[in-house]
């Protein structure tokens, strides 16, 4: 069952520049388990969504199955949404982005749903560099099916049962980057302060962004000896960089905290700062970002925060060369060809 | 002692090597008998490879309008060696083969009772053509000059087709002319032309048109709207795609900005084509994918979705011979049930069967409709043999000022004016819910599409009660639906007899001649063209109203007749079956026979209705 | 004015919240009955969520042996406050409510027409245990003590089940007996004990087992002979695997090397999962696969290769609401049709139905056989009530010294006796080929395997009669299948009426009951069990010896009276249909009042049989 | 059709150590084009076989669908063959190799087969360090299908009908070293010579083996501006090292041609020499395995040898500590628990 919130929000509360307040921007209560990582990141959605004064109906929101794929239900209940069938939410948010270039769109899904079942779509979405904001809430284990592991589980973690993962892990942001996708980030369900303007860059990214979200699941693989645990991830975390989002419009005040900091201007105007980044890593070389990558693992640490930003990559629309209205905008009047054409292509056989 | 069947009516075949350009000289010479005004069938009989394998063309003349296909091979052209033997001995005694004696033919291969008909293809290119591709290629028109004196085809008809063909690379013509007239000229020296099997110029094609059912099918899917088009390569339906994609390139390009009116993905296997095309339907654009069996049953799951989240989905499936990977270049109409019940659990879909490539062109637009104004996957039911193989066919045709059937889509301004949105509701009692796109209104008919149970309002439900309203309202839009399907077509008078006979697709040609011949045993049958599910009452009818009914369909199963029965709650014992399985589109003969078969089973008097 | 169904016939009901330790609680409760020699039988009503929401779980005792689920709560143990207000009104009239009264009850959910009996669960056990866990894990515990007082259950046999539950955390054992008294004294204390209705001891049991379906059918997979398992997990399939694995830890170890007898791998998906059954099977090892709607429709286009090119396969099919996703934790046997011709062309599959775990085990050792001696895909079809449900069951057979039927493999030895071997040739006319696994012989008996059209020999081919031979034969050895799946179960006397009913898997329980329920209105009804397909000839016979046949199943499409009436050829107007499909268990109520109903309305003057 | 050749071949023909000849490792005659990059391949399987005394029957072949797939028709005759369904191939492998672990598997497969339908089965298997040879025959193109462009077909790339590939290729390699596989190589049909021992090395590699051989199709793909051409290939081919396979007991006389050359030594003793090795490339560091790899691409060239190796990984078997006779040899009495067991069980159900 959904329970649904009353929408009612006091009045006093803001409203953002296009007229919405938070509470516009929320969903139905969840019905995840408390502590559930995935709810933090339904907040952080909520929190970017709002701050990036995004109308609700402009955006859609897509996903697979799994306690991951049933946040859409949690977050932005104005916004249209789609709860496909397992592992199959790129291709469905594909069709939808090609239907429509105009919408935003936001795909959910967990590690069993991408890593496993999922593996082809999620590779090839990002060969087509659909542009979408794809989050995958990665907690190592299939959640909803009672905590198997998955194919992102760590090689000699330990499951509430005890037993050890003897299998490699399948890293999605080494396999993004492999791939080429144009954004990629990884972050941890509990740094809203990171993950919020991540989610914001990622929308603004006029192409594939991919967020890999380590969300711990409370029930099933938070135990000691599990490497996607709280504790675990706590310990072992570092970031690229400190990285705020500045969208468009908004003057740059703020001073630098350090010389060493880098901003990166988007497509639309909209930039990134990254300040404090790690050294030898340049967010724009994806040579870089997988030296990053790999020496971390060496070290057994976690890296998150942006890995990978190339701005000026050509998303599915512009390789396709759609028209600028929405393809389901047209009529008849631009899809069906005259008679005369018709009577042409008859000739043609005779 | 030549035999054969005469003027206008009989069957030549082709025994070529795949990969070696002789399609597109076999291609001028069914276009010119077709341009003398002879109804015309052309068959591709070709492998699952690409090049050096044996292929066989074979095109059959019938002055009647008898379109099926014909066993017995009146005149043969024989140019691979490969098959050579069993080609010989595939002739029609009294028949005719036509042979590259270059080499000469080994003893073992002669006949007695054939007449052979040696020309030196390969010698004369030889020394007419330098290099080895042209000597490869001018062979096949030498044949086809060949042709036309045996047969009396009118020469100026096939230069005509040539220049039309070439009238980008003129350079080319002069060369296709003089093999002709080589090919012409040496028969005319060596045999006397023409020979009893010939043509002679009708006038029984009227306006109609020759073309593949793919083609009429893409071009059906353009008229009608497709704006979204994702699939994944596989024979035969590969060409469904791409005519729809070459003539896009003409036809959907916005001649200001240069931009296309259109997407098309080659998806990274069929399970993604069909998601694509569900998300794409779900938010608003007309989509389609087009497959053959094997890309059905990887869609199996996603169907289940869009029949159960209600979302349009068109689905072309050319059918091809099964199971598994079976018979990729022979035709079937195997997949009816898989189609028709495709997915887990309670499940039934809409399905279209074009026995023409207009009515491929209609359908193609139909099932758009269709899907729109039901919410659910629609199925194309095409073949091989209809997709890939030219038909003779009535024009293409599109009313002026048609307009699309985009069903019950509610705009900001609908929402701004009803009482009360609900995903789900039947407001009008048809079982058919109205829908909104995202993006349409800010603050109104947003809701969550999902493959799980949900109430009216879209909102996730493990309710029973819920559960049960919700599918027992599909089961009214199956109903509903029944009333909107094309209906049967009947040919001749209705109700002669007591014997009835139902078919579908591609088993029309035979079925209509095979009629004829029991006419003249004295056999009145009445006839029925199925042409969709869910079966309308015209159906149902039909059945009741004959003792016996013959159902015609090209699989192993009955699988046309097991839906029938089970749907319509008919007595099995008075369901006949004619089934053609082997990868060959069926012949009037062999309906002819195996309904007087089975007739002199029921009554051995043989009194015929 | 207590009311109920009196001593040992009563429905109790909890409504707990998901993850909150209830279900171990419940599952002594029904344990201890079960000791008590009583027929009982357990149902899990719950949520596809791991925590937080409403869950129930149903015990019906019933001496007489039905077990069914019936209608109408006696009893609900009501201490989740999300579903209260839902759980009060769906007691019976005149029944009991127990509930924690540590807060008090809102007048609002009162009701004249019930008993409530309130116990302050939490305010005690928030005083008698110091960390928050427990308490909320004996607050469950307590209410069990309350209704052995309550349903006068003798707590010795309670308190013999937790100790052996915690035989291995013996501290454990104290606090829950303490948990067990404090509830039984507080309602000795203030409602008088027992209640009207209430249990007593009985021998009714004999040596049953008490054990959910998945289990049994993992075991009968083990004792099989299983070697290899590939899986994903789904539910409610998703415990045939790990019980599978749990059992092989044990059983499945070599003594001296300590290494695996087995392989289990959870694969990436259900293609994966079936396809690395496909190669094990086609290797020579006895594999299976567990999963359910969803899984088989991915699995669709595989099953088409296994079937064609005649790999042995073990699909294990636990059914749950479709379509799609549908509701994952309720119950159905909704995919009848789309696992009996399961993928595109002429396809058809060996499927089982089991109706207790007893017949699991059996059934799962059993595919084994059928699939290696038809070397074809055999499906057993199970479901959510069963699989995941205990049931009351005759105790796991395995006769002494049993072997497994490997079917037609030749050996080394073999492939040097043989004149010739074609994998493809039919030597005893039954329709089934010989086969050899890879690696046998050094020089002969190799073959390639293809899901394309092929000779007798294995050689592919576009010939149409060679493809014509080959599958009529899968048609021929079709027909030799259905003298090897299990026949029909018939009850009672045989045909002592004109009416049958026909039944299979879970609705059993519920059928049985009702049969007796109709004998006491004087209807007579012969039954019969369903146990597999293709059908055998009793099946055939016993339709044909009844003037009307109720067909009871779970889906909304009446899939088997379909099925049977297309492959049996039946008059479909004698077949009827009685139907549950909102996603619980089919009551003996409803089937009695829908055949009640249909007589009626056959005969009016009622005169049955 | 499948042709048969006639298996007579000549007596005096010599035979290997296993008493077979050449002639008794090929297949029927094949039926893809004249000069079909494939039929060579074909040719240099037959070569390592032969060479590597591996007796026909020990050897399970099998494949997905397409042209590439169906080669195993045209080699090794005497051999087991599953020609499966389109780019289920791992799937397939994995479960007879579960089945019997004494076999050989050799996998084949093609550019389509693998990198777009068999995605997820391919990353997969790597994971499992499945314990076979995987070899896709790579033209760039669907063949079997008339020529589409496949998911390898390089950005730019010009087909025959003169359409330019607008989307980034996969690279398998770059996947097969992310996913870590433990022995990787590139090859081109074209050359025999490096072709024959990387095979031969993949047989004797107790783990996953992945050689992507790059494969003209001469039909649709070996046009000017296609960048899977023969000529194309031919001129930006470049290799990591000259590489010989020394069989176990083979006594290593041959004298170095320069002392740069690296061996390595594989778990059954046969061991690999390297050869003239590009500098700052070792074939057993993951890492400089991928740098290689990218600046090779960067440079426009192809790099093709073995490009990683790790001889001591643990495959799907040591994993799951299956017993030492094959599974498929087990019999009631191993596998059929007893009747004290089972009557334990029913005790336990009570
Ligand atoms: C085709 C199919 N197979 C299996 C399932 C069962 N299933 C539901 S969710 C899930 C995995 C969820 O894991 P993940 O994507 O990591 O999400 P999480 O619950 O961990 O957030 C599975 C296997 C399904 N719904 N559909
Ligand atoms: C499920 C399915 N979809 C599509 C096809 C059609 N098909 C046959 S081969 C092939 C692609 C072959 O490409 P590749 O694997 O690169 O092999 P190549 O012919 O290029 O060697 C396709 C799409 C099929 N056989 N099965
Ligand atoms: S099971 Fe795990 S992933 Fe699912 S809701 Fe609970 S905590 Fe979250
Ligand atoms: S089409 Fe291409 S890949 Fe296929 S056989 Fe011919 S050359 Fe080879
Ligand atoms: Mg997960
Ligand atoms: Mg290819």
């Amino acid at each position: 069952m959904s329970f649904y919130k009353p929408t009612f929000s006091h009045p006093l509360l803001p409203k953002n520049d296009v007229g919405y307040r938070k509470a516009d921007y929320e969903g139905a209560i969840s019905t995840l388990c408390a502590g559930c990582g995935h709810d933090s990141i339904s907040g952080s959605i909520v929190q970017a969504c709002y701050e990036m004064n995004i109308e609700p109906h402009r955006l859609a929101k897509l996903s697979g199955i799994g306690c991951s794929s049933k946040t859409p239900t949690y977050f932005l209940s104005n916004s249209h949404g789609f709860n496909s069938v397992h592992g199959r939410m790129p291709s469905v948010a594909t069709g939808a982005n090609l239907a429509n270039k105009h919408l935003i769109y936001l795909g959910v899904s967990g590690d069993g749903d991408t890593a496993s079942i999922g593996m082809g779509q999620y590779v090839h979405a990002i060969r087509r560099n659909l542009n979408m904001t794809y989050i995958v809430m990665n907690n190592g284990c299939y959640g909803l099916t009672k905590g198997q592991d998955s194919a992102t589980a760590d090689f000699g973690s330990v499951s509430k049962a005890g037993s050890k993962n003897m299998y490699q892990a399948i890293d999605l942001i080494g396999l993004a980057l492999e791939l080429g996708a144009g954004f990629v980030a990884r972050s941890f369900s509990g740094d809203k302060t990171q993950l919020v303007p991540l989610i914001k860059a990622a929308m603004a990214h006029p192409g594939f962004a991919f967020i890999d979200v380590i969300s711990p699941c409370v029930t099933f693989n938070n135990n000691a000896g599990s490497t996607k645990s709280y504790e675990f991830t706590r310990e072992y975390i570092t970031a690229t960089a400190k990285m705020d989002f500045v969208p468009k419009r908004e003057e740059i005040t703020v001073d630098y905290e350090d010389d060493s900091s880098i901003e990166v201007e988007l497509h639309d105007g909209s930039s990134i700062r990254l300040s404090k980044p790690v050294e030898g890593w340049d967010p724009h070389d994806r040579n870089s970002a997988m030296h990053k990558l790999l020496d971390a693992k060496s070290k057994g640490e976690i890296i998150t925060g942006l890995i990978h930003l190339d701005p000026h990559t050509q998303d599915l629309h512009s390789i396709l060369n759609t028209s600028d209205t929405a393809l389901n905008q047209l009529t008849e009047k631009e899809l069906t060809p005259s008679l005369e054409a018709l009577e042409e292509i008859n000739q043609s056989f005779r | 002692m030549p035999v054969g069947s005469g003027v206008n009516d009989f069957v030549v075949r082709f025994a070529n090597v795949n990969g070696t350009g002789s399609a597109s000289a076999n291609g001028i010479f069914a276009k010119a008998l077709f341009r003398m005004g002879l109804p015309i069938s052309p068959k591709n009989i070709f492998p699952s490879n690409i090049q050096g394998l044996p292929t066989w063309y074979e095109v059959r003349v019938n002055e009647k309008g008898y379109l099926g296909r014909r066993e017995g091979i009146d005149l043969l052209v024989a140019v691979n060696p490969q098959s050579l033997k069993r080609d010989i001995a595939s002739v029609k005694s009294g028949g005719y083969l036509v042979y590259d004696n270059s080499k000469k033919l080994h003893d073992s291969f002669l006949r007695e009772d054939i007449n052979f008909i040696g020309i030196p293809m390969m010698a004369m290119c030889m020394e007419h053509y330098s290099n080895p591709r042209q000597q490869q290629l001018f062979k096949n028109v030498v044949y086809v000059g060949a042709l036309a004196a045996l047969l009396d085809i009118d020469m100026e008809v096939i230069k005509g087709i040539i220049s039309d063909q070439f009238a980008r690379k003129p350079k080319l013509i002069p060369p296709n002319f003089e093999a002709l007239d080589m090919g012409a000229n040496y028969v005319r020296e060596h045999f006397d032309c023409p020979l009893d099997i010939r043509v002679e110029k009708r006038d029984k094609i009227g306006d109609s048109i020759m073309v593949d059912g793919n083609t009429a099918t893409a071009l059906g899917l353009l008229y009608g709207g497709a704006s979204v088009a994702a699939w994944y390569p596989i024979t035969p339906s590969t060409s469904v795609a791409k005519a729809f994609e070459d003539y896009s390139k003409k036809l959907r390009v916005d001649p200001d900005t240069g931009k296309k009116n259109v997407a098309i993905v080659q998806a990274e296997d069929e399970l993604a084509a069909i998601g694509m095309v569900i998300g794409a339907c779900w938010n608003g654009a007309r989509a389609f994918t087009a497959t053959s069996g094997a890309g059905v049953s990887l869609m199996n799951e996603f169907i289940g979705l869009a029949y159960f989240a209600e979302i349009p989905v068109t689905l072309i499936n050319v059918q091809r011979g099964g199971p598994s990977t079976g018979m990729p270049t022979r035709t079937q109409q195997a997949d009816i049930i898989s189609s028709a019940y495709a997915s887990h659990g309670d499940t039934k879909h809409v399905l279209l069967f074009p026995s023409t490539p207009a009515e491929c062109f209609e359908f193609g637009a139909k099932a758009l409709d269709l899907a729109d104004r039901l919410q659910t996957p629609v199925i194309l039911m095409s073949d091989l043999d209809i997709g890939m193989n030219e038909h003779v066919s009535p024009p293409l045709k599109w009313e002026k000022g048609k307009e699309y059937d985009r069903g019950k889509v509610l705009s900001a301004q609908d929402l701004e004016e009803v009482k009360e949105f609900g995903r789900y509701l039947d407001v009008d009692g048809d079982g058919i819910p109205y829908r909104t796109y995202p993006g349409t209104h800010p603050t109104k008919g947003s809701f969550f599409t999902r493959g799980t149970s949900r109430d009216e309002y879209a909102r996730y439900t493990e309710q029973g009660d819920a559960y049960v309203r919700n599918v027992d309202r599909l089961t009214r839009k199956f109903e509903t639906a029944k009333g909107m399907v094309p209906e049967p077509q009947f040919y001749g008078k209705k109700n002669q007899s007591s014997y009835g006979m139902l078919f579908f697709g591609t088993t029309t040609y035979a079925a209509l001649e095979a009629m004829d011949l029991l006419q003249e045993e004295g056999i009145a049958v009445d006839s029925m063209r199925l042409r969709s599910f869910p079966f309308n009452e015209e159906v149902e009818d039909f059945i009741h109203q004959h003792t016996y009914v013959f159902i015609v369909e090209q699989n192993r199963d009955a699988q046309m007749r097991s839906v029938l029965i089970q749907e319509l709650g008919i007595r099995p014992d008075k369901m006949l079956s004619v089934l053609n399985y082997d990868g060959m589109p069926i012949t009037a003969d062999k309906i002819f026979t195996s309904v007087r078969q089975s007739l002199t089973e029921l009554n051995p008097k043989m009194d015929a209705s």
